[in-house]
């Protein structure tokens, strides 16, 4: 062999001779590939942990933060809500169907795996143009695979956000999120405790599917060309994971289970360190008795094996019966693989021999962490407007950008996902945030993603703050207060250029405009290393929000409503074309997020919806004032008329964006309370709801849309464009 | 007391148990692997969801479960059942009811609202409905393939039959009337609060029954 | 015109929950002695042209068949 | 051990959606002279016992199609 083992497996010179001092002799092989998987940037985040620090993360509402396989908060009742944002971004990239369906899977066991019941999932997305044949592929069979495992196991697909851009062209983005409804008292964790309590292995059989590192010991051992020992790709199997759910779920609440941990990246390996460390005992693990699914497979990669729709439970022996009964009416394999130990090892056999036997605690907590380099990128400069030119006719520009396939419906996509089973979803997808009914309860949770990723491009802080501040506006629309975030950190290779300054940047950015709101990140996912030779993904923190809405009846959708409502801009943003919509790139400097203003204004709505004075609201985001106006236009299907300053220019005032607004309608007599809640929050009548087309009036001209022009407009982009 | 028959992957059962209960109703699970249905059962509902992952044919491998036996017992016995989506195609796949369910003209699977017609008044299910029914479907293989000469053709898409069946059907009763199947969710449409009420009246009729 | 056959099987070693369910339903409807079931695509292609085989090969690496996750063989059938 | 293969196809005169959905597909991707194509499913069983070829047509008519849409064969591979 050419270059030495660890080096094959990815780890350094300088982490390899850590191990030694660690475990006080060289590693077996086992042990090298188990080191080299936690040491991971994915496992260990070697180079970002010490910048999630930053991050908000206490409440009083908040019961469980950071550190789990899922962040939970109290919502009243007795019940928890589990939350949790991850990426599958390099697995879809290489098998789009699979790779975003185990996505999908990935998280949602990371929200069984608190005992939660999944009951929400959103999917945010970023591929390459339409024009990219590459891109329509990839995306098309992304959301078929989406779509074919939240179908499958039962958990609408309520929300979820995708911006196409050819910065994505080589890294495209999955990213999942997934909420769970969990007693406050019955929520599980994943620290193994107690000698002589067994470990539990659920689910599908263990194959060699997607063994990273672990393939270049195998073929290292076997001869390279031997076909049937190459790592597999991940195959999908929903129905398991239903079953899987309905069994652990049964477990948890038949008070079964001591703990429960998915295994996730670095299988097996990392499921058992972590409950070892987290409870700060050993684990003796048999892999002969791991159920598998090919005949010969190394102990190493039984170890690291990510085969999916597994979970891993800690019993008492007195409770071993009931469980393998009950997964045995769920016809679901279950095997004992080990015991807990009091040594503080991980420790595990094959064929009688002891493969491995290392502290646990040397493969989760003495990971190597690494400071990246913070070169600031190139500050951003605000657009000189006269270079962008002014279009011909407005009408027409309206009209072809309601069909851009940022701006344009996203029916396609959500029409192929069950975003009603469990008959929970109050507001569906197409509108701000998506609204669910916490089942047995009269609160109701708002759920939404979002991200700026243009803004961060040219503003890391700034567009840190502008993800966060877009994702409570989307919850604010509906009436429900902000209540816990969670998100996921999709950056380039941290290692390079500005990247780490990028991220730190947006850390920050995020951070102020959570503090600013009251919200904390109870749970997140990093993703680095998202750039190909030819370009780097924009920095796209996506950012996973839920609300809370006391009364589930009392929400608010973003379709006008009424003829005669009145229409009120809300929010003191100023319309800028800087990285706009209309502009189409990144280019300009967008304003920088005001927290103060912003938090005053979700703190209006919320005071607004909750007195019962909205009759429909909707935020202006891309596409500014004129898309917002249509959308809710067309989702009424009734027009309205409007009357705006005319600002520097037309194309601004129509199209411009920024943070900090949003359109109201309410009943005209309901205006003087509406300005007694807004304060100093600054409001404008800018017209009514009526009549069948959008009319816009601009000093002395009239733009005009009509509704069934733009409907066309609206709603042809992705179905065409996916034909 | 009405039996909701819950295979491995069956994801609507618990709906369809809130739906009966709102219809004023009770319910109570059966299970798969049982030979019998529960006792003091009056009617059955086949719930929605992937039973066994819908591998082979949707509804294939559950339509020969033990618990369909029993369930054949009480529709030959004149007893009512509804089959919902999935339970339509187990119904179906049972040669319960006439036909079977395929791939969506689309090839894909399909969320959505739609406004159904209500064809036939003279079930037991429908004796009571109005006109037209505003109810989401949900489904990869809902488009029902048949001989309408050999069918009740009970509920229709009208013009619009968006999945592609055979005569529009959206829902077909054997001759006597007393097993449904119908690839609309019914008990996504008992509450206001969700957008519409009109498939309250199916679970009414079993609850009547 | 040609009738050629794609048969497209999940690869050796990879997950086939299809295979999986259905080998368990056979075994619950009490046949016995299943010792595996692998669920596959069977593909009929009526082909025009000079050399169909070629043809429907380019088209399995196109369209037909995931590399990544199967197998397939081509055939002419007469 | 016998390994027999069965292949269920959509029967003539019955709409097979899917392999329109492909053969336009295959349009789109440019490949010419397509006159139809048909999908189906191919189902490997490794069977013990003495009449694996009896058996899997037993199979087939209790589980493995659907005689209203479908047609099978059944034949044993070496
Ligand atoms: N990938 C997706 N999956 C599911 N729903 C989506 C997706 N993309 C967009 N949607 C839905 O379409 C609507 C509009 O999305 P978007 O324009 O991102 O909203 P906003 O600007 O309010 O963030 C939302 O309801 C959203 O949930
Ligand atoms: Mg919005």
């Amino acid at each position: 062999m050419s270059v030495a083992l660890h080096r094959q497996l990815g780890l350094t010179d300088d982490e390899f001779a850590q191990i030694p001092i660690l475990i006080g002799r060289a590693p077996t092989d086992p042990e090298l590939v188990m080191f080299s998987l936690m040491w991971s940037e994915h496992c260990s985040y070697k180079h970002s942990r010490r910048m999630l620090r930053r991050f908000p993360t206490d409440g009083p509402h908040v019961l469980q933060g950071p550190g789990e396989n899922a962040g939970a908060v109290d919502v009243g009742d007795g019940w928890a809500i589990a939350l949790k944002v991850e990426s599958h971004n390099h697995p879809s990239a290489v098998e789009p169907f699979e790779g975003a369906a185990t996505g999908v899977g990935g998280i949602v066991r990371d929200i069984l795996a608190l005992g939660a019941r999944p009951i929400a999932l959103l999917d945010s997305l970023r591929f390459g143009t339409l024009e990219s044949a590459r891109s329509r592929h990839l995306f098309t069979r992304a959301v078929a695979g989406i779509g074919h495992y939240g179908n499958c196991i039962g958990v609408p697909t309520v929300g979820g956000e995708v911006v196409f851009d050819d910065r994505y062209e080589d890294s495209c983005l999955v990213n999942a999120m997934c909420i769970g409804l969990v007693r406050a008292d019955g929520m599980l964790r994943a620290a193994a405790f107690g000698t002589g309590n067994l470990l539990v292995l659920i689910g599908n059989r263990t194959g060699r599917d997607g063994i990273g590192g672990a393939s270049v010991l195998a073929s290292a051992e076997l001869s390279a060309d031997d076909e049937d020992k190459r790592p597999s790709v991940q195959v999908s199997d929903p129905f398991t994971e239903r079953k899987l759910m309905d069994c652990c779920l049964e477990l948890a609440a038949d008070d079964l289970l001591l703990a429960l941990q998915d295994l996730g990246a670095a299988g097996l390996t990392s499921a058992a360190s972590e409950m070892a460390a987290k409870g700060g005992v050993g684990l003796d693990i048999d892999l002969d008795r791991v159920h598998l699914r090919e005949e010969g497979m190394a102990p190493a990669e039984i170890l690291v094996s990510e085969s999916q729709e597994r979970m891993l439970g800690l019993v008492s022996p007195d409770k071993l019966p009931d469980v393998l009964e009950s997964c045995a009416r769920w016809e679901l394999d279950a095997n004992v693989i080990g015991t807990v130990t009091g040594t503080g090892n991980f420790t595990a056999r094959h064929g009688g021999e002891v493969v491995v036997d290392i502290p646990a605690s040397a493969l989760t907590d003495d990971a190597p962490w690494y400071e990246v380099p913070r070169t600031p990128g190139p500050a951003a400069t605000p657009l000189a407007l006269d270079a962008v030119p002014v279009p011909a006719d407005l009408g027409a520009a309206w009209l072809d950008l309601l069909g851009r396939p940022n701006i344009a419906s996203k029916r396609w996509i959500y029409q192929q996902y069950d975003h009603l089973v469990g008959a929970n979803t109050i507001r569906r997808p197409g509108g701000d945030a998506a609204v669910i009914r916490i089942p047995g309860m009269r609160r109701a949770l708002a759920i939404t993603t979002d991200c700026a990723e243009r803004h961060c491009e040219l503003d890391p802080r700034g567009g840190g703050r502008a993800s966060v501040f877009e994702a409570a506006r989307n919850i604010a629309c509906t009436g429900a207060v902000p209540y816990a975030a969670s998100d996921c950190l999709n950056f380039a290779n941290p290692e390079k250029a500005s990247t780490g300054w990028r991220l730190a940047e947006a850390i920050e950015g995020m951070s102020e405009a959570l503090e600013a709101i009251s919200v904390p990140v109870v749970s997140g996912n990093v993703s680095l290393y998202n750039e190909s030779p030819a370009r780097a993904i924009y920095p796209t923190p996506v950012v996973g929000m839920i609300g809370l809405l006391e009364d589930a009846g009392a929400s608010v959708g973003h379709a006008f409503a009424q003829p005669r409502d009145a229409i009120v801009l809300l929010g003191g943003g100023a319309a800028r074309l800087d990285a706009s919509e209309w502009l189409g790139a990144a280019l300009g400097a967008p304003a920088l997020p005001d927290l103060a203003g912003e938090a005053a204004l979700i703190g209006v709505m919320v005071v607004a919806a909750g007195a019962g004075l909205l009759r429909s609201a909707h935020d202006v985001s891309g596409g500014g004032v004129a898309v917002t106006l249509a959308e809710s236009a067309l989702a009424g299907g009734i027009g309205c008329s409007v009357a705006l300053p005319l600002g520097r220019r037309a194309d601004e005032t129509l199209f411009g964006e920024s943070g900090e607004r949003i359109v109201v309608t309410c009943r005209p007599d309901a205006l003087p309370a509406l300005r007694a809640i807004a304060g100093d929050v600054p409001l404008a009548v800018i017209g009514s709801v009526g009549g069948g087309t959008v009319d816009v009036q601009l000093g002395d001209a009239t733009v005009s849309l009509d509704l069934e022009a733009a409907r066309i407009a609206y709603e042809a982009t992705l179905t065409e464009a996916l034909a | 007391m009405i039996a909701v028959v819950r295979f491995p992957g069956s994801l609507d059962h618990d709906s369809a148990v809130r739906a009966v209960e709102a219809a004023g109703g009770t319910a109570t699970y059966a299970w798969h692997a049982d030979r019998a249905l529960p006792a003091g059962t009056r009617a059955v509902v086949l719930p929605g969801g992937f039973s066994y992952g819908d591998h082979l044919r949707p509804g294939a491998i559950a339509s020969r479960s033990p618990i369909m036996d029993a369930v054949r017992r009480h529709a030959d016995a004149g007893g009512l059942v509804l089959g919902i989506c999935n339970g339509f195609q187990v119904l179906c796949e049972a040669g319960l009811l006439p036909g079977v369910l395929r791939t969506n003209a689309t090839t894909s699977f399909v969320c959505r609202q739609v406004e159904l017609e209500v064809l036939d008044h003279d079930t037991p299910f429908t004796r009571d409905l109005g006109a037209g029914l505003s109810i989401p479907i949900k489904n990869h293989d809902g488009a029902w393939y048949g001989d309408p000469a050999d069918a009740r053709i009970v509920l229709s898409y009208g013009m619009e039959n968006p999945l592609g069946s055979i005569a529009s059907a959206a829902g077909v009763a054997n001759a006597q009337g007393n097993v449904l199947g119908l690839m609309p969710h019914p008990e996504e449409a008992v509450d206001r609060l969700l957008g519409s009420t009109d498939g309250l009246g199916l679970f009414t009729a079993l609850v009547r029954a | 015109m040609t009738r050629v056959v794609v048969t497209v099987m999940p690869r050796d070693g990879v997950l086939d929950p299809q295979g999986q369910a259905v080998q368990g339903a056979l075994a619950r409807l009490g046949f016995a002695g299943i010792h595996d079931v692998r669920l596959g695509r069977r593909i009929e292609l009526e082909l025009d042209g000079p050399d169909p085989l070629a043809q429907a090969r380019e088209m399995c690496d196109r369209l037909l068949a995931n590399p990544l996750i199967e197998d397939f063989t081509v055939a002419i059938e007469d």
